[in-house]
């Protein structure tokens, strides 16, 4: 085979990639770096990154172990792929953590060097798996990285010990070299990243570079592969994870409302990038606070909604909890904000860096007394700016605190995104009350018969000065009122208000090009991976219908007549079955549960396995 | 903070009744910031009252500008969010010693070593009032109550002391059977430019009634209370007859000015950045049984957090140019597909 | 009609006496001891406390009306009746909050000297209601009842503010009259209570005597009423609130588990009076902490409960709401504790002093993450103690965090009590871990394979030393642990504990006399308006089915079956169908709500209009 | 705490991997008080560590002993219903800036003014570790982080004055690079009967590596800390060179001893019942980048909570007899029925 030969790609679909190392081996970097190549070169993707608990868990060990699956592809993209075709293991624990997930006849690329004693013993080994058969079933690569690095650094006079950090480079470089990613911009971008520290920028790009020819003189590849720009609908793309479009999400309603975004939040994964990135925008008028805990932030947002900005914290499920009755005041009294649950695994600290779907209940119910609030839940990475503002959008015209549901898939995952005109984005803006309205008086529960929005007077409006609080309020005049007859009527005024946003949301679509008998209701991240499964049944002959919900409070108000039309429905779910008590208890239909608690999202191909189970009469577990 | 307005102690009141047991202490609160204000001309659509739960927390139902009665404990977080959203608002905090400091300790020390521009009274009866008289973290140790029927155990807190150190830039006494003090006081911390925190001792009279008449009562305030005066000696009594002096320790010590001559008498300086002096004043009386002092403890300047906040912006904006939502979200790379 | 003749009481079976007046003018205090004389006569009854939010709201306005409601009869009493019988009102206001509810033809007696302007106008009356035939439909019985206490307690030599203060004597002593109720046992009542004030003494024994003998003789009433002693199991009886019936259900559950009692509380209406009682009971050992909040409330229980002691905490909504966070910790850390939430009217700081059981939901559903809990409900004031028990066993033998539920009516509400044999209480004690249970470690998540409840190791234990958290935990080491799979079985393992639960409580009980096709299905404080309103319906031949749940997490395990079993079943609750959703989540049956939001326990007239309507086939609001 | 026992620090440790980053200061406090348990050879099962959410708030894992690593900022909650149920335990918090301060910091003043006998180690990095790298309630304002990357605008706290101001009965510092002034400290903690609370400069070299350098560092140490020694002058420096001294406003000064006399030094004293010295002491220095006091700034002694609880359990049953369910259940008012 000549080199001219061997330069000649292979054209694919697709590939899932895992890059897997210590958590001190920069995997999340080399990923996001892999994926922004891939992007900017026009594939769909989804990605799925994986990271421990601690800062920096003991180096060489299982629990330090990070990771970040990418799935690229020619056609559109729903998830970051069941199982990796291509794992790169920088040493025997990522090896020993990831392997059991490569397809059988993947490839394994493993940084030889790490394969030491030490590290073996920390990984669990007992002997060398590179030895023997235990790896037979993969096309197993061994590349010294460690060393190769060091060698190909050696001009840059950098120190040793930055030298072999930048073998994660060398890593990279290789696997750009497979599957043709272009490399100046990937050097242009270490450039950047690097830039001010010359020797550690050099040692980078000649790892970068070192790898990459690696690859296209080694004997170890037949030939690189291309996977063809996807044929996404046209226009100006990005790539964006879950948290920064919820950011940017937040600019933008707060542009879409005419008012100041106020921020106010606690650090907490996977929520934190979130105040990150809006602290970083304060030339879009943003403020953030960084409050003493999550009492004390949303209450700062009850009190910037008073004052008349568009008010919003964010958190997860610790958090949530902690702002349980704050959020009844804000019930209570009426006011617009948003509240955003990044959920992570639980119960109580959980697994914290791992995505689960299971605040749902607490979202919906977790306030003492009737404390009704809406809830929108984001589907993909992108999709989290528009449903930010359609959350921000029912807060204003509703004035009521909605819930945004994003988790830690949707935050740290990321996707291409073909940017929105900034132009056509909706107005949600809404009126201040400017004056008197039940003769020279105002009454700040006077309602909007329509939608039945109380008014919003905020202070500085001369003549409109009103107090609210938590005690019961009188219907029309806001005083404080313990009568039994205004306590249900104001009871029920409350509810009203929720559920009659149905009438302003869109109806669910279906998915059901033929007739199905069984509908896959998903909600949430599940979206793309139950459209994806529901593609793979219907590959095998099956016919299958697919519903998703954005809107989880109040539901679309044709949900119910969608889901008496189908015999069965089956909801994947990433908790024990929330959505589908919330839909059993309103519509009295049989939907079962397919259920994963395990921190990391479905893989198609369990969804599809239900599918097949349910429409052959078999029982899922 | 705009032009000053004219108007009377009835615009300052509301249709509704004021809900407090007959001979409370609240009441005659009330009316001193209500006279402040007509004084003051301050505008009813500017002023923001915040509070929590409790007897005290009632006082925003009763003053004709905008005002939230939030939940307990939790008054100096809605507050701030209130002030850093709209600096152009006097926002004033109303909270019990139960609100303040039991629940609500966390807040209130961060809103005040941020600094943010709040006016914080908080009534002081030592008592849990809207709860039926139950102790607080400010009633003295062994009190009886029906939580406590042995007596209670906890050391209390002594307010002055706590926000002091918690880097509070004013922090002030006062007493409900002073209208004029209280005034001069709450005025004071009107003034203050940025959280000021003013401890008003108030009488209970259904839980916890005379609480504080050792001090307060018309006979022995000239005994009993030390007003403090910026500038001036610390003395007190009915001749003046007594002051305050430091010892080798910094701490604060009572004598007769005749035994140790007026020089040796610390005179109080209320601007201090260190707060060590208004500190070891604090720790005169233990509780509100001896000569207690009353007055400014500190009063030192430092930018608001609202301001702050306000000003990075302006600088952003300044710098970087308005936002503009298009290239924000253009960036970190893009492609086409055609 | 000569006095002999007036003597002779007409013979009754039960009446619905209503004091109102003043929050200042004690009646409460009236109440209950009217209460307490009914009791130890021997009469079965039921109360019904209602007091405004406020300390003392503005003297004379009906914001300041404070309410006591009891009905007393001679046979078994399940609810403080629907309306008064008679109706005692202090003042105008006190008319004007209540009469709306005194049945037609009922007496109403008033202090007639109050009716002056100056009260008529603070209670919004235009004219004297006294004057004119607004009333007529009533037996008006005007008392000049101040002037009276006044003229009465002359002799005592009491101030003139005390004496008037001492009308409501004043009126206890006519009402006991009117029901013949004897006098001694309130004059010593009275003795005891004002001892050491002399003169206070003397006046209150005058207006009560002149009151009792104001109705001998005056040419008002044309005889007093007898009940008789109810015919009730025999045995030593005491009149018992739920607040008390709790307090002394958790020192009986102390013992019955041999564990030293702790109780960390945060005041709060109306659960601090269980922190009051158990406050004074010093000598049996009981440990209580008034906390700075509810979370550290709490949180001081998850160390005791580490610590080996019973553990318990109560609030009422705002305080569960804060409890949130450390409760996940307490379900994935498996420390067995009670939570007691005397729900109160929500949202927020909502209806304070008033009952509402909206809380289910919350404490079922409101904490992040999958963190199931137990709940038990207590169904009448006595029964608080009975349930406390059982929640503390179930706590206990499955180490888990459990609710008891409770609400304001129970907590202020009073009954007889048959008391219980203490040498007969359950025994409910669980032992200690002593030594290793894995080779010679110590696996503090090794479960109990039949209750699958973790071993309880307290500090101070030999060789047992670990460590618990709230990170997700090794299946049996408790380490930390972040594997898919095992999150997915510790989610499970933590779940089926839960449903396990239903294999060691009772079956649901079913009262069905002539298969009925309607079940009634109540939990909590409406089990005996319940039990009432399908009493009625009986009587008039219809035909229902009446069950209650006490265990309401997990539910019976015959439960599905139950409802199963009738083609409609209606739930009563004053919530807004929480229960309901719970039972149509779970079995798909069409349960129908009643719901009352009104701060006020449910009239049996309501509950029985709403079965009538429904086997008549009209629809229930 | 019982008879000493004879234990190596291995036993103290346990089989979990220490997950703290390479280089982390935690480590050099865990020797420590793995090594002071030998010293002082606790039983392992009489101790419980208590600890909240944090990198700091791991350290319970790896201590071979009882413990709950709890949730964010309640540790001290939790740690007191440990203490006050088992009084015959040794309770230990561990916790964070981030833990204590910001979101604990309430349960913290609390705990503190009760005086409940807990151990509380302050591992203050003035950074959130776990969280990668927010500022603190202690970070020095103006701080480029992740969540201010324009610079932060708290005032910090100052831990010491905020302890004393909240009455603890005993407050210390000391730092991650001394491993024999955290034994002494630490020691002092542990012999102490009541709250004691111990701030530990501890770095952290991932997100705000060298925080503390210019005070901690060999070099400096000398001239830069003030090791505080009870009963003793105030001195500090290579050569002793430098004082402490009051000034007319009871604020502690630094000077050169030989420009004012040793007799001029503030002699230290941890016992006084007025914290107002030790309180002085804490403002000398405003951030870990000026002459530092270390050591312990106070320690009197006043009843534990939990003892005081038990008391009062004992004192009611020795008067009124230990309690008998069947009376409690009659008691009044009962009646008969046939
Ligand atoms: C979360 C929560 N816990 C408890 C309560 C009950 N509660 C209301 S006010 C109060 C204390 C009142 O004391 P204080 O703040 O001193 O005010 P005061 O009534 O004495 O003016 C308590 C415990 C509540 N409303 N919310
Ligand atoms: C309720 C809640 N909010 C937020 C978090 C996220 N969180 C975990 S640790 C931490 C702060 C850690 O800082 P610090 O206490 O200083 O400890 P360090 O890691 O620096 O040792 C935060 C905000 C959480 N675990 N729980
Ligand atoms: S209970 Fe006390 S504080 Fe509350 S209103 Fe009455 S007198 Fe005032
Ligand atoms: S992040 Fe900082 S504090 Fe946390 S383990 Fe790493 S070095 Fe230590
Ligand atoms: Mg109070
Ligand atoms: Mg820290």
């Amino acid at each position: 085979m000549t080199i001219d030969e061997k330069l000649k790609p292979e054209a694919i679909e697709e590939v899932v990639i895992r890059f897997a190392g210590d958590s001190g081996d920069g995997m999340q970097l080399t990923g996001n770096r892999f994926t922004d190549a891939s992007a900017i070169f026009g594939n769909d993707l989804a990605t799925l990154p994986d990271f421990p608990a601690e800062i920096r868990a003991p180096a060489g060990t299982i629990a330090g172990v990070s990771s970040f699956q990418v799935q690229i592809s020619s056609y559109e993209t729903l998830t970051p792929g069941d199982r990796p075709g291509v794992l790169v293991a920088m040493n025997p624990a990522a090896l020993k953590a990831n392997v059991g997930e490569l397809i059988p006849g993947g490839t394994l690329i493993v940084n030889e060097d790490t394969f030491e004693e030490r590290n073996l013993e920390k990984a669990g080994y007992v002997g060398n798996p590179l030895d023997g058969d235990a790896l037979a079933a993969y096309r197993v690569i061994r590349i010294p990285m460690t060393s190769m690095t060091l060698e190909a650094t050696k001009e840059s006079g950098v120190k040793p010990r930055d030298a072999q950090r930048a073998k994660n480079l060398f890593a990279l470089g290789l696997v750009s070299w497979m599957y043709t990613r272009p490399v100046e911009p990937t050097v242009d971008w270490i450039k950047k990243k690097f830039a001010g520290q010359e020797k550690v920028l050099a040692a980078n790009v000649a790892a970068f570079r070192a790898g990459f020819n690696f690859g296209e003189t080694a004997e170890l590849f037949d030939h690189p592969y291309a996977i063809a720009p996807a044929r996404l609908e046209p226009g100006l793309y990005r790539n964006i994870s879950g948290n920064v479009a919820t950011a940017y999400g937040l600019v933008a309603a707060a542009q879409c409302a005419k008012l100041p975004l106020f921020y106010a939040s606690y650090p907490i994964t996977p929520a934190s990038d979130i105040l990150h990135e809006l602290s970083s925008l304060k030339n879009f008028g943003v403020r953030t606070i960084q409050a003493e805990d999550e009492i004390a932030a949303v209450g700062a947002v009850v009190g910037a909604a008073f004052a008349g900005q568009l008010a919003v914290t964010a958190t997860s499920g610790p958090g949530i909890d902690l702002m349980a009755e704050t959020l009844g005041l804000a019930v209570s009294t009426e006011l617009p904000m948003l509240i955003i649950d990044v959920q992570r695994g639980g119960p109580s600290t959980g697994l914290p860096t791992k995505t689960e779907q299971s605040d749902l209940m607490l979202v919906m119910y977790g306030r003492h007394g009737e404390a009704p609030m809406p809830i929108v839940a984001a589907k993909s990475p992108s999709h989290c700016f528009e449903a930010t503002i359609e959350a921000a959008r029912i807060a204003l015209k509703y004035r009521t605190p909605v819930f945004l549901l994003t988790d830690g898939f949707l935050a740290n995952g990321a996707e291409p995104w073909l940017l929105p005109d900034v132009a056509a984005l909706p107005d949600i803006s809404v009126p201040f009350a400017t004056e008197p309205n039940h003769g020279d008086e105002f009454w700040p529960f006077l309602r909007d018969p329509e939608t039945l929005a109380r008014p919003w007077a905020i202070p500085g409006t001369e003549g409109l000065e009103h107090r609210i609080g938590g005690l019961e309020k009188q219907d029309g005049s806001g005083n404080i009122n313990y009568e039994p007859e205004n306590h249900a009527l104001m009871t029920k005024l409350r509810a009203d208000k929720i559920a009659g946003i149905a009438k302003d949301i869109p109806l669910v679509e279906i998915d059901d090009p033929d007739a199905a008998d069984l509908l896959v209701l998903s909600w949430g991240s599940t979206w793309g991976v139950a459209q994806q499964a529901v593609r793979q049944a219907r590959g095998r002959g099956l016919s299958v219908a697919h519903a998703h919900l954005v809107h989880v409070n109040p539901f679309p108000s044709n949900l119910g007549e969608v889901v008496a039309r189908y015999p069965r429905c089956l909801i994947p779910e990433m908790n024990m079955g929330q959505l589908s008590r919330l839909v059993r208890a309103e519509y009295l239909v049989d939907a079962q549960t397919i259920s994963k608690v395990q921190g990391i999202p479905f893989r198609s191909a369990e969804i599809e396995d239900a599918i097949v189970a349910i429409l052959e009469g078999r029982e899922i577990s | 903070m705009t032009e000053p307005v004219t108007l009377t102690r009835k615009d300052y009141q509301t249709d509704q009744e004021v809900r407090w047991c007959p001979g409370c202490g609240d009441y005659s609160i009330l009316t001193a910031v209500q006279l402040l204000f007509v004084e003051l001309g301050l505008a009813t659509r500017n002023q923001v009252f915040v509070s929590g739960i409790g007897c005290a927390a009632r006082f925003p139902y009763y003053m004709e500008t905008y005002g939230i009665h939030s939940i307990h404990g939790r008054a100096p977080a809605v507050a701030t969010g209130v002030a850093v959203a709209r600096p152009d608002l006097d926002v004033w905090v109303v909270t019990g010693d139960g609100d303040s400091l039991s629940i609500g300790g966390n807040h209130l020390i961060h809103a005040l070593r941020r600094n943010v521009n709040l006016k914080i009274l908080m009534f002081n009866n030592q008592i849990y009032g809207l709860t039926k008289g139950q102790f607080s973290p400010t009633s003295e140790t062994g009190k009886v109550t029906k939580s406590s029927p042995f007596g209670s155990l906890d050391t209390p807190f002594n307010p002055i002391s706590l926000t002091l150190g918690a880097e509070s830039s004013f922090v002030a006494r006062t007493h409900d059977m002073d209208r004029a003090h209280m005034m001069d006081t709450i005025r004071r911390a009107y003034k203050h430019k940025g959280s000021a925190f003013v401890e008003v001792y108030q009488n209970c009279n259904v839980f916890n009634d005379g609480a504080f008449e050792a001090i307060t009562a018309k006979a022995s305030r000239a005994d009993m209370l030390i007003d403090l005066k910026h500038n001036e000696p610390i003395r007190f009594g009915a001749d003046q007859q007594y002051g305050v002096v430091l010892n080798a320790f910094g701490e604060c010590e009572i004598v007769e000015v005749a035994d140790v001559g007026v020089e040796k008498l610390i005179v109080h300086d209320e601007t201090r950045s260190d707060p060590s002096l208004a500190f070891a004043l604090s720790r005169l009386a233990s509780g509100p049984t001896m000569p207690t002092p009353i007055g400014v403890f500190r009063s030192v300047v430092r930018p608001t957090y609202e301001d702050e906040v306000s000003m990075q912006l302006a600088v952003a904006t300044e710098t970087r140019g308005p936002g503009d939502l298009a290239k924000l979200l253009s960036s970190g790379g893009t492609w086409t597909v055609e």
